[in-house]
């Protein structure tokens, strides 16, 4: 075991795959001799050559276009869109080709790729550097959406979406790349290697895709999250005295409804928490979900607490951002509903 | 707004009433232009992209550098499979029309573009084909009734009823999955050829559009790419003149031809008449040649015009010249080669008739045939269970329960 | 009053505005001197010029995006995507740029552009053709998304967003351009004719965006839809025999939450149809605000009904379309489980 | 996988402990390229993109056909806007690296290119502008101090605390708002530049985006439209040789110059030197000319070098010699004005001096003023409230609730 930061547990997810597979390239801008913004692709073109760590231009939608025909052709792509605010002009692409590939030629061709991309805010990014958009993703049949809130989780279930035959969009909340946020700005930042999820095997294992996990038993409140609002959760739970059950949702497609349900059916609340805009949101199916799943076990309606429906303010980043305050704010609410 | 608008608005030499006036195109003689050695600089050849590479003349002879001297045996077999490809075409149009499939689209004038390149390519070569391209479907090995049956979305039908008619894919012919979205294979075609240079094989792709298609975003994609990495890839722009009601300028293509769309990024343009069977094959060797010689991409222009509707829910009097393609200058691909044949003594009109009739009988017997695996009405029909399968190689389980449920529903409104 | 088809309405719509506002211009492909590949422009270019009535290259994001220009020089530009399924290579310009102009230059540009687009199945018109994808532009602030389910309201919401400075998404359910549809491709093709929403003003009026409609009162239980779906949901209650309140959602965002909540705060119970793909769907939000609105007020948990969570399949529309049958089927199921 | 790659990767001639290289840039001397009329055709003057327009020659002497021949008057004036850009990036580089503004971008030695360009447009010209175009919004009138306000996001913010700092726009000085997103203003710019057209009016509409960002969809379909409908328009390419860490040629720029990105479309590429503010000046000049004589659009090329990092974020010493800029063959754009301007008697090196030291107060003294609109720490503050404005003309009512949710917890954690 090593100790590692989500953004090295996700290199070494591409470093164990590329390492094992001559099939694995990765793709995207900046990633190759530069090692990528974020350092998520730091020596792997000096390890693995410029031939399969491949610096693309600025092109969203010919890199994942083009992935796809690599797909086809029997590569395992690794496409890198540096933000997920920019994820937007290969949308089409993902939509309507890779999402249907294997549908629509009944199963003769497929492409395998997986698209990595920063996401979320906390990191003063603007509007622009700061979205988080997988509730679009969601709806999209045909691919796979995961967000990790750990380096161990990212570095399995990377590996787990890299060898997949299944399109997968990952999203990684770069706000918990160097380490885990309890959503108090004010406080120091605290680094992974004082949490048990920053101990990451070397080697190759995978997180398998589809499963949540309970972060944290509890009896009172079951909140579901993902990504960096895990921690906040955990933290807001703490604050609020509540016994909360904190569910890291992982794999929002395909999504683990058992565990989510039995953890309602068990607590009789839910709170359910996401940092992307929350009319439309993936937080909405899940609400429809527990509802339907869980109605006779309910003590108060199922309550969301979720980014504004605004863009992502740049003065306003904590006002909009969901963090300790608002989840406190939110697990009282749920907890004061008379039953 | 009290100023008159000063917006340049492209408009068709033609509509509806007016005489066909074709006399935007600029055409060079068969044998006029210079063919140029693959190792050639790309700012050496760009004259490729203005002129109009032909080998057949007015009167049907093969001429100048680009003749391929291709032997009658090998130009009757190409004339076969055009007229397959036409007739095929028309018979389905007829069913369509007959309630018996729900939409087709035929390639009626443009016949000579995937058989001269489906010729011209190898079986390695992979293929991205537009809506337009079912003879390289056909040259390629997919037989009539696995079209047909595709067309009727029965039991046979490869897509398992998921794709509209004529959506075909061919994995054993290495033909790609047609896409309702148009100019999407561009950048697919790109990356595969890419992957081809990255594993060192010496395939190529190959891939149409057409040119209202041009102005997709994925056309930019692709031939960025293809310049970046110097892909070994042709790039095909089927400029048929018109993509449904709108005439080619809507595309930009009366300010320069689409041959010239890569110059600036590098990539050599070749303009060539689409309608000439010897011209086409002539250049997508030369194109494919350098491809695999690692000189990279070639965007390929072909001449033609789209002699049908855009597709059986089109209604084209409505807005252009009802007898337009009777004035096109370059004729119908397969009346050229048919004279061609013919003036080289190889090839007579009773040979063409007989040819048609074979190929026509052929066609109703892979038609009876087809309709054996179901039809839109009668049986055997796919099991609609089989429209859960291949969302995912590893399917979630909601889609497990929506099956359940849906057999519910229409085994006993889902009483249970 | 005239008689009108949803085409006719809309073409009206446009005509309308064109003819009181010289800013109007429309733009798409065919739409000019062929009419539209539905018709819907026909003989506005004859009207109103090439200038006005611009046919365009074969870009959707090029039209969004010259669109969003346009609107900044103060032309009132009505952008026709022949189909929805066809949006997505306009979906950045729309996400990033029409969406967002107005709230990151505080208020001083923005570009009322309006997207009409048809969408739906039930035209054996394949995966390609029979989209429904407005679950993922309501989940986009700073656009308005619309769906009418007749030819008054499709003019009159028309008009309004042609006429709103906010930027509009506009689906049109092409099943219904001709008729209304109850869901059984079986019986007969109806024409507006017979349907008193057929019934349209020759001139201007508008129907307000942000308001869902009760298309027909009832106490048993709320089915909440829009479009083609709500003629469906007529019939089905019908046939069910289950006295319904049927309320047409119409403007899906911004959200008329009163009165849907009102309804369901009455009946006790809520099935949710839409013709989308379920998972993430829009129905999810509607599903959200119902159970937490009307938590005390439940009597059985909110269902929905939707399309199932794979691409349209051509032989399997009728599978796959929620028609009548997978209405009455959902209907028994709300009204079955125990209070 | 056994065979060697044969992918091409397109790679700088130069990383960090190498020699720089620029030997790939193909120069002409000032004067060589001849000045056509904004009449010509467009085939008549491809040359324009293969050249390299430039006015000042090495001794800094203004020569050719090119020369716009601007009084001294007006260079000076060039001159101190050019200094002021420089002096204003560099204050608040500063700034940003004491913590007191999250972000910033220089344009250091690209000035020339905004204020040449400020210059010589019209004001009701309307600009798209990219991320290092902060020249051209000083030029069309934009305070110090507010543009200080919008990277504090303070209570002057004209963005009110929305947009990432840099982000400007000018409703009054007719700049648009700068978007995060790479080349979407291009075909705004052309959709700006068609209503103009549409309306009967003379204005014309000018865009920037950087080399790297032609490889976006938005680049082609701004040029696809703007052939299509000949818009009045000024697309700019503003090659600094770098996009992030990826070299021009990762955009395809090592293949053929940007400027030729357009003549497949028919449209006029112009190559100029990007750090000769009299080169740049002219070739606007005649393009904006030519664009209101419906003309059509013009695609500029401005060969330049970004002689800074990225932005805060980056550090250029990872990827690219340190002393690249130094070796670059165009120079730094303010010098050579300058001694363009001392040549010609009409500047010293002193008034340099004494201006630059001007310029330093003057930014100085906006920023003490900016930070009473607040800073980053201390009030005033804009109100949060604020957040929820703008994001709708007529905005849904969730929007209110969800305000008012936002004040309760911001007040009292939302125990009400
Ligand atoms: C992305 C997209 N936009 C629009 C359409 C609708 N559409 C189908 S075919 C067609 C015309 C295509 O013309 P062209 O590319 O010239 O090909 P041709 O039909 O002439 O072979 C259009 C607009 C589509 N299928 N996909
Ligand atoms: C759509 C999109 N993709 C990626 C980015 C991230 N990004 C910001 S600037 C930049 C490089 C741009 O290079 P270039 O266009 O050459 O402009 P320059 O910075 O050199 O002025 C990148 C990749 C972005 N902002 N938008
Ligand atoms: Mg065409
Ligand atoms: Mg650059």
């Amino acid at each position: 075991m090593a100790q590692m930061n989500m953004i090295e547990a996700i290199r070494s997810a591409m470093d164990v795959t590329m390492n094992r597979d001559p099939s694995v390239v990765v793709l995207g801008q900046d990633v190759g001799y530069f090692g990528g913004v974020f350092r998520c692709t730091d020596g792997l073109q000096r390890k693995y050559g410029e031939h399969r760590v491949i610096d693309a231009p600025i092109s969203e939608g010919g890199i994942i276009g083009t992935a796809i025909g690599m797909g086809v052709n029997g590569l395992r792509p690794v496409a890198e869109i540096q933000f997920a605010d920019y994820i937007y002009p290969g949308f089409d692409q993902i939509v309507s080709e890779l999402a249907k590939l294997r549908y629509r030629s009944a199963g003769d061709f497929f492409s395998p790729v997986t698209i990595r991309t920063p996401c979320g805010g906390g990191i003063r990014g603007g509007q622009t550097h700061s979205q988080s958009p997988e509730g679009i993703f969601t709806h999209v049949s045909g691919i796979k959406t995961i967000m990790p809130s750990n380096p161990y989780d990212a570095k399995g279930l990377l590996i787990a979406a890299i060898e997949s035959d299944d399109p997968v969009v990952f999203f990684e909340p770069k706000r918990i790349y160097n380490g885990p946020f309890d959503g108090d700005p004010d406080r120091p930042a605290v680094s992974w290697a004082s949490h048990p999820k920053g101990e990451v095997p070397e080697g190759h294992y995978t997180v398998p895709i589809g499963l949540a996990e309970v972060v944290q038993p509890g009896s009172a409140l079951t909140i579901i999250t993902y990504g960096t609002l895990v921690h906040v959760a955990v933290a807001a739970a703490k604050t609020a005295g509540v016994d909360a059950e904190v569910i890291d949702v992982r794999s929002l497609s395909p999504l683990d409804e058992t565990t989510l349900t039995d953890s309602v059916k068990k607590t009789g609340r839910c709170l359910i928490a996401h940092e992307a805009t929350r009319f439309g949101g993936y937080g909405a199916e899940l609400a429809a979900i527990i509802q339907k799943n869980c109605f006779y076990h309910l003590e108060a309606p199922v309550s969301r607490v979720a980014g504004w429906d605004t863009p992502y303010p740049h003065a306003f980043e904590w006002q909009y951002f969901p963090g300790k305050k608002r989840m406190v704010a939110g697990i009282r609410r749920v907890m004061e509903t008379a039953a | 707004m009290a100023n008159k608008s000063r917006l340049h608005i492209p408009r068709p030499t033609a509509r509806p009433g007016d005489e066909p006036d074709f006399s935007y195109l600029d055409l060079s003689p068969a044998g006029a232009v210079d063919k140029p050695s693959v190792a050639a600089r790309v700012r050496d050849i760009e004259y490729l992209s203005s002129g109009l590479v032909r080998v057949l003349d007015e009167d049907h002879t093969a001429k100048g550098p680009w003749n391929p001297d291709l032997d009658p045996e090998k130009l009757q077999i190409a004339l076969r499979w055009m007229l397959l490809n036409r007739v095929f075409d028309k018979r389905m149009w007829q069913i369509q029309r007959q309630g018996r499939i729900s939409f087709y689209m035929e390639a009626l004038g443009e016949e000579a573009i995937s058989i001269a390149q489906g010729m011209a390519l190898r079986h390695g070569d992979m293929c991205f084909p537009s809506y337009r391209n079912q003879g390289l479907f056909m040259y390629r090995g997919m037989k009539l009734v696995d079209m047909m049956c595709q067309c009727l979305s029965n039991t046979r039908d490869m897509c398992k009823g998921r794709q509209l008619p004529i959506m075909y894919h061919s994995k054993s012919g290495n033909v790609f999955s047609i896409s309702g979205n148009l100019a999407t294979q561009y950048p697919h075609a790109v990356g595969w050829a890419m992957a081809s240079a990255i594993k060192g094989e010496d395939n190529i792709a190959a891939s149409w559009v057409g040119d209202g298609s041009t102005a997709e975003a994925d056309f930019h994609h692709a031939l960025t790419f293809a310049a970046i990495y110097q892909a070994p890839v042709i790039l095909n722009v089927v400029n048929n003149q018109w993509a449904i009601s709108s005439f080619q300028g809507t595309a930009g293509g009366d300010r320069r031809a689409f041959a010239a769309r890569g110059l600036g990024l590098g990539i050599p343009g070749i303009r060539v008449d689409g309608n000439d069977l010897l011209a086409v094959y002539s250049v997508t060797v030369w194109a494919a040649d350098r491809a695999r010689r690692g000189g990279g991409p070639t965007l390929i222009e072909h001449v033609t015009y789209r002699g049908g509707a855009h597709s059986t829910s089109d209604d084209p009097s409505k807005y252009r010249p009802k007898d337009e393609w009777e004035h096109f200058p370059l004729g119908d691909p397969i009346e050229r080669l048919k004279q061609h044949l013919i003036n080289e003594g190889h090839w007579s009109d009773a040979k063409h008739d007989a040819l048609v009739d074979e190929l026509t009988d052929e066609v109703l017997a892979a038609w009876k045939e087809a309709q054996k695996y179901g039809t839109m009405n009668e049986g055997p029909f796919l099991n609609p269970e089989t429209m859960f399968d291949d969302v995912y190689a590893d399917p979630p389980r909601r889609l497990e329960s929506q099956r359940r449920r849906m057999l519910e529903i229409e085994q006993n409104g889902g009483e249970q």
